[in-house]
């Protein structure tokens, strides 16, 4: 199968990972990993996979697990805050974003929109970046059929499942902030061309997938991780190391603060405590775990 | 009585209409289908009702509302203020003091009333609120302005803002286009303001605002139960610059009553009530239209809001926060 | 003048000619379908023109359009077989069929739309019984199920009368009967009686499944030109609508085509365009709301609807084609002819497919966040969409392959018998 | 004791069916009477409701009151257009039960108002952009179109002439449906288009308020018509027209009612974000839930339970008088809790006072009120069907 062809390249991080991830049930590799498995025993083809009697107990216990996954109880809450005011719309978080998680055109977990304000047409406008965020109620994953999206019970991350994802969309007319963005499979020139930068593999999820066609996460919607690959295996970021999502990390003008908002002592929450915050299309009750300070 | 007759028992009334039928020669299936008359002439009546329909409604929203009744629009000399400095930037309330009567000396179309309150610095004293019932003697039920404690977080890390509530005076009135008589109009200024005397209290307009920034006003009194209603809460109020008598039931008793920007005090060419007499400051009250007031300044700060936004109603009163 | 009507007396000839027209058109669609299946296939999405703000594009409004037909033609066969409406039992057996093979064409449609088309099966398996999405598919599974179940029993007696012959025809026959020889009266009586009890099931289940349809897009609170507790009717009732009118259409060229079949279709237009009535006063009691209330962002949607760069789908196409000459031509006296009713349909079922368009894509094209579109520059991320030369030729050839199967089906399946 | 109330049972029980009506009145019509003078007296002083729930029982009432009269009007016209028996010979009785609904419905809103006296404003200096002012428009050319069809018809009074359908009366018996179709739908409208309460502003309200308005019309009818046969009733079958005409009308109402109803509430109850949940779960398990689940919903129930089987007259009537006071349900569980749930975030806690509350119990006086309108409602009723049959018999005198 496809998938141990990516796993090979990167050897000696991944491997790492992987026996990780499998010893200590996290995050989801293990059901990608369970699929990658059921492709391989399924013989190979589609049809053999459905009637194969393999095939259906892999699925239930498959499921019991992501059910396990589910009951593992809540440890951080990763937010963001974001200081408009400190934000001059040099876009470098944008940039960033993509040449960490090496999102093809189309894809952009994060964008900076401006707006100029009414009154004050000559003045710096408002600079807003947006990444997902990662609601406490969020409306994309009950839409989803398949259960591909959820949010992580250990940390709060929306994530998507790329193996289960059948590319319907519901999730993004869901999303009342377009966070979402579906892979089209289309390729910046680079990758096109098979230049080096086209043999690294996207980190995401732990999972380095080199890009290739019609393979995920071509044809699945994605979106925004907080750049969970980077998180240790008790889920914690570490800023002093680098392991910070690249948006905040790059920020040029210190705007973007990332942290757990269930520690009091953490920067974004004496930030909240401190400052006049406001969170956008409040009136949905997605309670969203970004906010922006004003 | 021919219903009697026909109602005694079935089969006789059966009876009889068959008769009927056969001594017309009319087959029951003609006597009860459209002719082709019928038809055409229905479809005209029908017709014409949808056109009249639409046409008066469209009309409605094209032709302008009445003219205004007060405030003739005309430049005016106020008279000046004896006590207190009022030059020089000794306190916002004097340099707003000052911006208004300038605002007021134009005519009535070229000024529109904005308020700004600063969340910041109020403190929930509520002295507006009540500033407010005294100005405009309002009795039990009905508030202009009540102060609204926003609590976000939990303690030890919460936040508690207060957000006084006056009216909007939104600049697309969702309370004004549903009255029946027209008695509620915004007028050139910016302000939304009721005709007690057209007014005939059917609360449309109070279940149209999302603010509820509109209270009904139901003829009690505070000391109602007591030996005796006090003389103070019989006294007329003066709101747009007139003299109402609450004696025996008149207006406003039975209608809806609203903030108005104290529109009698900005006559005579002094600040609205709450802002006078804010203790903190918080409120800022000026001529948008005028570039160099206070209140314009303020607005355009970045860190402001206006609220329920999302509904469309442009309101005219903005928080910082 | 007079030639042409010289020209439609000639009955047998029009039908004749409708057929040949039939097959052409359905030859040329198979062909430009084969284009758009061979891009989909190699080069996936890429071709396709909907982008990360309008998700949902011509392939989405297909679908819904489709098992919209499916479930209008199925509703109006339920009256014939729940309700023993005679004057349409002429064309119950069509009806079933029509059910089918629209319900094979919404799901080839939201097939090709899937991201990943070897994943379709996840549905089934991973089921995430709080998105409707998952609902629809169960209940359409058992749907489409259900009337296979019916057909058969519909026709069951015809294929084993007719297995005893050696032609080509008696051997599909045999294959289709699945070994059921008995040609008894009473075979014939116990076969009604399944498929009433069938299409009694069958009620429920279309009624809920696109009303489901509706469900799905009117639970998405963050597209308010969508959320609304009218969308589950609004889109049954436009399935009665355009089942119906395709029906008439169907029944003019199919079996003994539309010389027969006269009364049935003139009573079928009756109830197109009571529906259509309805129909179009649901529509304008949502745009009445929406505007008199005034709520921007409710608004935006259908400011897009009515003067966007589109608005001619809602006016020339919905308004003017779909809706206006239909119903010109079902009120005068057109309408005591099957051929202008059947043109009627005709335009009623390509005027409903310009609403459906007209609730997929305005309901996405309104950024949910101002000034998102200017915050990035690529063409996914675009509030502007018309579809692909790919995704029109995908959808020409899934209507090729649906005219394919019906006109398989009016070559082999038997015939509904005129009683003797 | 006991003994004395058997007695009075067993007295009452040998009464006619119109005595028996009538004592039943009075138990309406006194409570009622000593509402309205508190009323007058007091004005709206005792009412229970205010500024932040600005509508209640009255509104409730009205609303209820002109759907029974657009839904009756709708229901028998087209009856009686069809030729269905029963109908076809009492149009005046149809014009009669709506003109008299409609001005119940009216009076009850008259009494709601805060400056009753100034209700002609409505019609001096009108607002067609309000809903509220086009509705009393159509109210007033609604009974002015039924006072000329009543004239329309006396003039083809007598025996013969019942069906004499010739000249205008048909036409304008055909606006006269669309009429009576649109106003109970405008009322939907009414709410629909205020976007401050989230609850209201959806187009399916038109729907529900239409539907529930034929609803109630045709159960009104069928009662009227159980009336007129009088102590006949008994003897007479469910089967005869027009009742199983109305009974199919008031099922299928039912059905679709519920179809709106189950559609909006499970889209809201479905979306995993929505503004309306928080309505829903109030009227479902609120203070209220009484009146959802066991009015609303059990009234149904019962009523279409009674219908369905239709076993005899009595029961039809039954299941009919059970709906069309149940369906005032639907009324209320639109208009309180759609106004019970503040848009702001702490304007409750504000300025504390009972008008400025979200939660609303209807006092006493509305109470007695409410029982004034309905009996003066019926009252009416019986009062002008006898000054109409005098009215007749009169006319026919003199013109043969």
């Amino acid at each position: 199968m496809t998938k141990k062809k990516t796993k090979t390249t990167p050897t000696q991080r991944d491997g790492d990972t992987s026996a990780k991830d499998a010893g200590k049930n996290i995050s989801v590799l293990d059901r990608k990993d369970f699929i990658s498995k059921l492709f391989k025993t399924g013989a190979g083809t589609l049809a053999t996979t459905i009637v194969g009697n393999g095939m259906l107990k892999s699925v239930s216990s498959l499921y019991a697990q992501s059910k396990d996954n589910r009951a593992v109880k809540r440890k951080f809450r990763y937010g963001m805050v974001i200081d408009t005011r400190r934000c001059v719309g040099c876009r470098s978080c944008v940039l960033a974003c993509k040449a960490e998680n090496k999102t093809p055109s189309g894809v952009s977990y994060t964008v900076v929109f401006e707006e100029i304000l009414e009154n004050r047409p000559n003045d710096k406008p408002v600079f807003m970046t947006k990444p997902c965020f990662h609601c406490e109620h969020p409306p994309c994953t009950d839409v989803c059929p398949v259960s591909a999206t959820f949010k992580r019970e250990r940390d709060g991350i929306v994530v998507v499942d790329y193996e289960r994802c059948i590319g319907c969309r519901y999730c993004m007319t869901a999303c009342p902030y377009s966070a979402r963005w579906f892979d089209f499979g289309e390729n910046y020139p680079a990758i096109e061309q098979n230049t080096p930068w086209a043999q690294v593999p996207s980190p995401e999820y732990k999972q380095f997938r080199k890009r290739k066609n019609k393979q995920s996460p071509v044809g699945n919607v994605r979106k925004c991780t907080f750049c969970l690959h980077l998180q240790d295996e008790e889920g914690k970021y570490n800023k002093e190391e680098g392991r910070w999502p690249a948006c905040a990390k790059t920020c040029t003008g210190k705007a973007i603060h990332f942290g757990d908002l269930n520690d009091p002592n953490s920067e974004v929450t004496v930030l909240l405590r401190e400052r006049q915050y406001m969170r956008l299309k409040e009136e949905l009750g997605t309670s969203p775990n970004c906010y922006y300070l004003i | 009585m021919t219903k009697k007759k026909t109602k005694t028992t079935p089969t006789q009334r059966d009876g009889d209409m068959s008769a009927k039928d056969a001594g017309k020669n009319i087959s029951p299936e003609e006597a009860y289908s459209f002719s082709p008359v019928d038809r055409k002439r229905a479809i005209s009546l029908i017709g014409a009702a949808i056109g009249l329909g639409a046409i008066s409604t469209i009309i409605s929203r094209i032709v302008p509302p009445p003219a205004v009744p007060e405030g003739d629009g005309t430049i005016r000399n106020l008279p000046q203020l004896k006590s207190g400095g009022t030059e020089g930037n000794s306190d916002n309330l004097i340099r707003m003091q000052n911006e208004l009567r300038r605002a007021m000396a134009k005519p009535m179309e070229s000024r529109r009333w904005l308020m700004v309150i600063d969340t910041r610095k109020c403190v929930g004293c509520h002295a507006c609120t009540v500033a407010c019932m005294a100005e405009n003697r309002l009795p039990p039920g009905v508030v202009y302005r009540p102060v609204i404690t926003d609590q976000q977080g939990r303690y030890p890390r919460q936040i508690t803002r207060f957000f006084p509530r006056p009216c909007m005076q939104c600049d697309n009135p969702s309370c004004v286009p549903v009255c029946p008589v027209r008695a509620t109009w915004k007028r050139p200024d910016g302000v939304v303001i009721v005709d007690y005397d057209k007014c005939i209290g059917c609360r449309y307009c109070l279940t149209a605002c999302p603010y509820g920034a509109r209270t009904s006003d139901f003829g009690s009194y505070y000391t109602e139960h007591t030996p005796e209603i006090q003389p103070y809460e019989q006294q007329p109020t003066n709101e747009y610059n007139k003299s109402w008598s609450r004696e025996d039931h008149g207006s406003p008793v039975g209608n809806a009553r609203k903030c108005h920007f104290c529109l009698h005090r900005l006559e005579q060419g002094l600040l609205p009530q709450c802002v006078s007499t804010c203790i903190g400051r918080a409120n800022y009250f000026g001529d948008a239209n005028d570039a160099t007031s206070l209140a314009a300044e303020m607005a355009r700060s970045g860190n402001q809001v206006r609220l329920l936004e999302e509904k469309g109603t442009k309101p005219s009163v903005i928080y910082l926060v | 003048m007079s030639l042409l009507q010289e020209y439609f007396n000639d009955r047998n000839k029009v039908v004749k000619n409708l057929k040949l027209i039939f097959w052409t058109a359905c030859a040329l669609s198979l062909l430009i379908g084969f284009y758009g299946w061979f891009v989909r296939i190699v080069d996936g999405h890429i071709k396709a023109n909907y982008g990360s703000i309008v998700t949902w594009g011509l392939w989405v409004a297909g679908y819904i359009y489709f098992i919209g037909l499916s479930a209008g033609s199925f509703l109006v066969s339920s009256l014939v077989y729940v309700f023993n409406y005679k004057k349409f039992e002429r064309i119950g057996k069509l009806a079933v069929f029509t059910a089918l093979v629209t319900l094979l064409m919404a799901l080839l449609s939201i097939w090709a739309d899937l991201g990943h088309m070897g994943r379709a099966w996840h549905v089934i398996v991973f089921p995430n019984f709080k998105s409707p999405m998952a609902w629809m598919i169960y209940l359409y599974s058992l749907y489409m199920l259900l009337i296979a179940v019916e057909i058969y029993f519909l026709l069951r007696y015809d294929f084993a009368t007719g297995a005893n012959n050696s032609t080509f025809k008696g051997k599909i026959y045999k294959l289709l009967s699945l070994g059921s020889k008995d040609s008894t009266e009473e075979s014939k009586q116990r076969d009604k009686k399944v498929v009433k009890r069938l299409a009694t099931a069958g009620i429920p289940i279309a009624i809920l499944f696109h009303g489901g349809v509706g469900a799905l897009f009117g639970v998405v609170s963050a597209r308010p030109h969508w959320h609304s507790g009218l969308f589950p009717i609004l889109f049954l009732l436009s399935a009665l609508v355009s089942g119906g009118a395709l029906l008439t259409l169907i029944s003019s060229i199919f079996q003994q085509g539309w010389s027969k079949n006269k009364g049935v279709i003139i009573e079928l237009g009756k109830m197109v365009l009571a529906l259509l009535l309805l129909d179009v006063l649901f529509q304008v009691s949502e745009f009445l709301v929406a505007y008199r209330g005034g709520i921007p962002g409710h608004t935006a949607g259908f400011d897009l609807v009515l003067s966007g760069p589109y608005a001619w789908v809602f006016w020339g196409w919905q308004g003017l084609i779909g809706t206006v000459i239909p119903i010109l031509l079902l009120i005068f006296p057109t309408r005591k002819s099957p051929l202008w009713v059947a043109l009627a349909g005709l335009l009623i079922a390509a005027g409903i497919f310009g609403l459906r368009l007209n609730i997929v894509i305005p309901g996405l094209a309104v950024e949910e966040i101002h000034g998102l579109t200017s915050a990035i520059y690529s063409h996914r991320v675009d509030p502007h969409y018309f579809p692909s030369i790919s995704e029109w030729a995908l959808t020409m050839g899934i209507v090729g392959f649906g005219m394919l199967l019906f006109g398989l089906g009016e070559y082999f399946l038997p015939k509904h018998e005129e009683k003797t | 004791m006991i003994e004395k109330l058997g007695s009075l049972i067993e007295r009452f029980k040998k009464e006619t069916l119109i005595n028996k009506l009538k004592m039943l009145w009075l138990l309406f019509f006194i409570p009622g009477l000593t509402g309205i003078i508190i009323r007058a007296v007091s004005g709206e002083r005792l009412a229970g409701y205010g500024s932040y729930v600005p509508w209640g029982l009255w509104i409730a009432v009205y609303f209820h009151a002109v759907g029974i009269s657009g839904g009756a009007f709708a229901v028998g016209v087209i009856g009686y257009l069809r030729g269905v028996r029963g109908l076809k010979e009492n149009l005046r009785t149809t014009l009669i039960v709506s003109a008299v609904s409609l001005m119940t419905g009216l009076l009850a809103i008259w009494l709601d108002l805060g400056r009753p006296f100034r209700a002609y404003k409505i019609l001096v200096s009108p607002n067609f952009g309000s809903m509220l002012d086009f509705n009393a428009w159509m109210y007033g050319i609604f009974l002015a179109l039924v006072g000329l069809v009543f004239y329309l018809s006396l003039n083809k009074s007598g025996e013969e002439k019942t069906n004499d359908r010739s000249g205008w009366l048909v036409p304008i018996l055909s606006l006269g449906v669309f009429l009576s179709i649109a106003y109970p739908s405008q009322s939907g409208a009414f709410f629909g288009v205020v976007d401050a309460k989230p609850f209201w502003s959806s187009a399916i309200l038109p729907v529900l308020f239409l539907t529930s308005a034929v609803t109630s019309g045709a159960s009104a009818m069928l009662l009227v018509h159980y009336y007129l046969l009088g102590d006949s009733a008994n003897s007479a079958g469910p089967d005869e027209e027009p009742f199983p005409y109305l009974r199919k009308i008031i099922l299928a109402g039912i059905v679709v009612y519920f179809l709106g109803e189950f559609s909006e509430y499970s889209l809201a109850l479905w979306s995993p974000i929505s503004h309306i949940k928080e309505t829903i779960l109030l009227i479902m398990f609120g203070r209220f839930w009484w009146v959802f689940w066991i009015i609303h919903i059990g009234g149904a129930l019962a009523g279409f339970y009674l219908l369905f089987r239709s076993r005899s007259l009595n029961r039809l009537a039954a299941g009919a008088l059970i709906i069309v006071t149940s369906f005032i349900s639907t009324r209320l569980n639109i208009l309180i809790p759609g106004q019970s749930i503040p848009e702001i975030r702490g304007l409750n806690e504000a300025f504390t006072h009972p008008r400025l509350s979200f939660s609303y119990t209807p006092t006493a006086v509305e109470y007695l009120v409410a029982l004034f309108v309905i009996s003066f409602g019926l009252a009416l009723f019986h009062f002008s069907r006898r000054l109409l049959a005098t009215f007749i018999e009169k006319n026919n005198g003199r013109r043969q």
